[in-house]
């Protein structure tokens, strides 16, 4: 439990950079790579080691720190005389570091809006007074709300029920790979098609997303269903086998 | 300029609202003697008379309260007549939506469902007459129930509230959550 | 002594509650134009003041109120028990601070400035209603941008966005990185 607090303790690879950046007092403009890479990638491996899982977010950060610290170690180029392109040759460093002193001040804008709505909690007000009475009128007239409104209110609602509310709800008995399939069968014989990020995106734990994974496999393999996908990296699509000349 | 204490005593009653604090509630807050308690409301009393505001110190069935003088009752009725409280915010009709479809329902129960704190949006739904106290709930700490009033029936044109449409998720979603649900078309007029 | 004007706003200003009145409102009630109210707002937030009793003139989000000065909180907490505030993750203030200064924002924005995905803390803002979908980027894939709500004025005891601090050091920034520019006035209902 103590390291998923760790963990929580950075809000990203930028904070977790400030961070380091903070402790050792180093100078925002001058960041000395080498040291802040070892140290930034002797933390991932920690949070490695007690088998947490290091969000992708973090890895991209310390391939950029890496290579960062190979293009310092690079020699550079001798010094022109005269102010040539070359000399303005940017430090390796500058994005990064813009990167970071943006990020602190959206920091110190979150601090401040902490603080401005704890303030705000020290303030009570009072609920309207009743002023129907001194002007009696039965009919309440609203505009612009229609029935549909409300039930509109009402299905969104349930809809955004937070996930982690759900998966409390869900039986023990995990969902077999067989089960699935019939759940996808099924879902495809109503809709014919859908995407493979919609059939296997639903799901709302790893464990679910992996059988759902895998029982669409199973059915290709039966060759029950038909994949394609109209040009690289887009979206798969799913059909029904027979279905395939209609979608 | 007000003393602390009565500052504190001033501040007290204007959020105490239309309920008024007893003097006994007052001496418990203060850890004072009632009769302590009884002068400074009766001095604080005193300062609302001499500066002539809008508002005035009154005790009414033994608690103190601040309520505004009979001679602005004109502005105020005007202010109720204001049309432009016709219409809901979103946080008020969703609020109103929970409690129309699962009365009766608690406030604790509402603020499970939106995740966020309801209690204002209430208050408006009961100043407006869509929605009442029902009874309490049977659990410790007795939480007030809210349900619908029969001007909500007649403001959404609903015979009963058996007349509420579905609302097609609902089916769906309780135990178990289906996985592969199809998502929801709802029909729309 | 308060002038009779001065009175009369109090009293109105008392009956409005936590919903308050807009100068526009006010304007219409007392049938004079809004610099004129503005005026007396102001007028008589100085004279709250100078008296130093419990009790203060705000505007906030646009509406006058009277409230409780924060330092008698210790009493009416004791008072009123208040729902416990829903606090916001550290992700979720971080994602909020982007949206209040730069809005209108689109997600990727939001995760380019923060470095990590977001849309979790955007969701949950929603919900809280802090944050809402104010439009469309004209750009290829016409992204979704993010602006605050009313609630988030309320919630932050703001009058506007123009009284969002400055965040400080603003000086120090290297001039290319635009990050705090002045809030683009959105549109707002």
């Amino acid at each position: 439990m103590a390291y998923e607090v760790a963990l929580d303790a950075f809000s990203g690879p930028l904070d977790l950079l400030l961070n380091l950046i903070q402790k050792h007092e180093i100078d925002i403009h001058d960041i000395p790579v080498s040291v802040v890479t070892d140290q930034y990638i002797a933390y991932l491996r920690s949070m490695e080691e007690l088998s947490l899982e290091v969000a992708s977010e973090f890895l991209v950060m310390a391939a950029t720190l890496l290579a960062i610290k190979s293009r310092m170690l690079l020699p550079r180029p001798p010094r022109p005389t005269t102010a040539d392109e070359d000399e303005l040759a940017e430090d390796p460093r500058d994005a990064l570091v813009q990167q970071l002193i943006a990020y602190q001040r959206i920091k110190q804008a979150a601090d401040m809006l902490r603080d401005r709505a704890e303030r705000q909690r020290l303030v009570y007000s009072r609920p309207p007074m009743q002023l129907s009475a001194s002007a009696p009128d039965p009919h309440v007239c609203l505009t612009g709300v229609s029935l549909w409104d409300l039930v509109d209110a009402f299905r969104k609602l349930m809809n955004r029920l937070q996930p982690q509310d759900r998966v409390a709800e869900v039986r023990v008995d995990a969902v077999t790979v067989e089960e699935m399939m019939n759940q996808l069968l099924v879902r495809l014989q109503r809709t014919r098609a859908a995407w493979f990020s919609d059939l296997v995106g639903m799901g709302r734990t790893r464990a679910e997303w992996v059988t759902a994974f895998l029982a669409l496999l199973e059915l290709v393999k039966e060759k029950r269903v038909v994949c394609r996908q109209t040009a690289p990296f887009e979206d798969i699509e799913i059909c029904l086998r027979g279905e395939a000349e209609a979608c | 300029m007000l003393t602390p204490m009565a500052a504190a005593l001033e501040a007290v009653l204007f959020a105490a609202g239309h309920e008024g604090m007893k003097t006994r509630e007052l001496a418990e807050l203060f850890q004072v003697p009632e009769e302590q308690v009884r002068s400074w409301c009766e001095q604080l009393q005193r300062v609302y008379e001499e500066r002539a505001g809008g508002l005035a110190i009154v005790e009414i069935a033994g608690a103190w309260q601040i309520v505004t003088r009979p001679e602005f009752a004109p502005y105020l009725t005007r202010m109720a007549q204001r049309p432009a409280a016709a219409t809901l915010s979103h946080a008020a009709l969703e609020v109103l939506a929970v409690i129309a479809y699962r009365q009766p329902v608690s406030r604790a129960d509402i603020e499970a469902v939106r995740g966020v704190q309801s209690d204002r949006a209430i208050q408006t739904l009961i100043q407006r007459h869509l929605v009442r106290e029902v009874g309490r709930e049977d659990t410790p700490g007795r939480p007030i129930l809210y349900g619908t009033t029969d001007t909500f029936l007649q403001v959404f044109g609903l015979r009963s509230l058996a007349d509420l449409p579905p609302v097609p998720e609902e089916a769906d979603l309780p135990r178990h959550v289906p996985l592969f649900s199809h998502p929801a078309v709802s029909p729309r007029d």
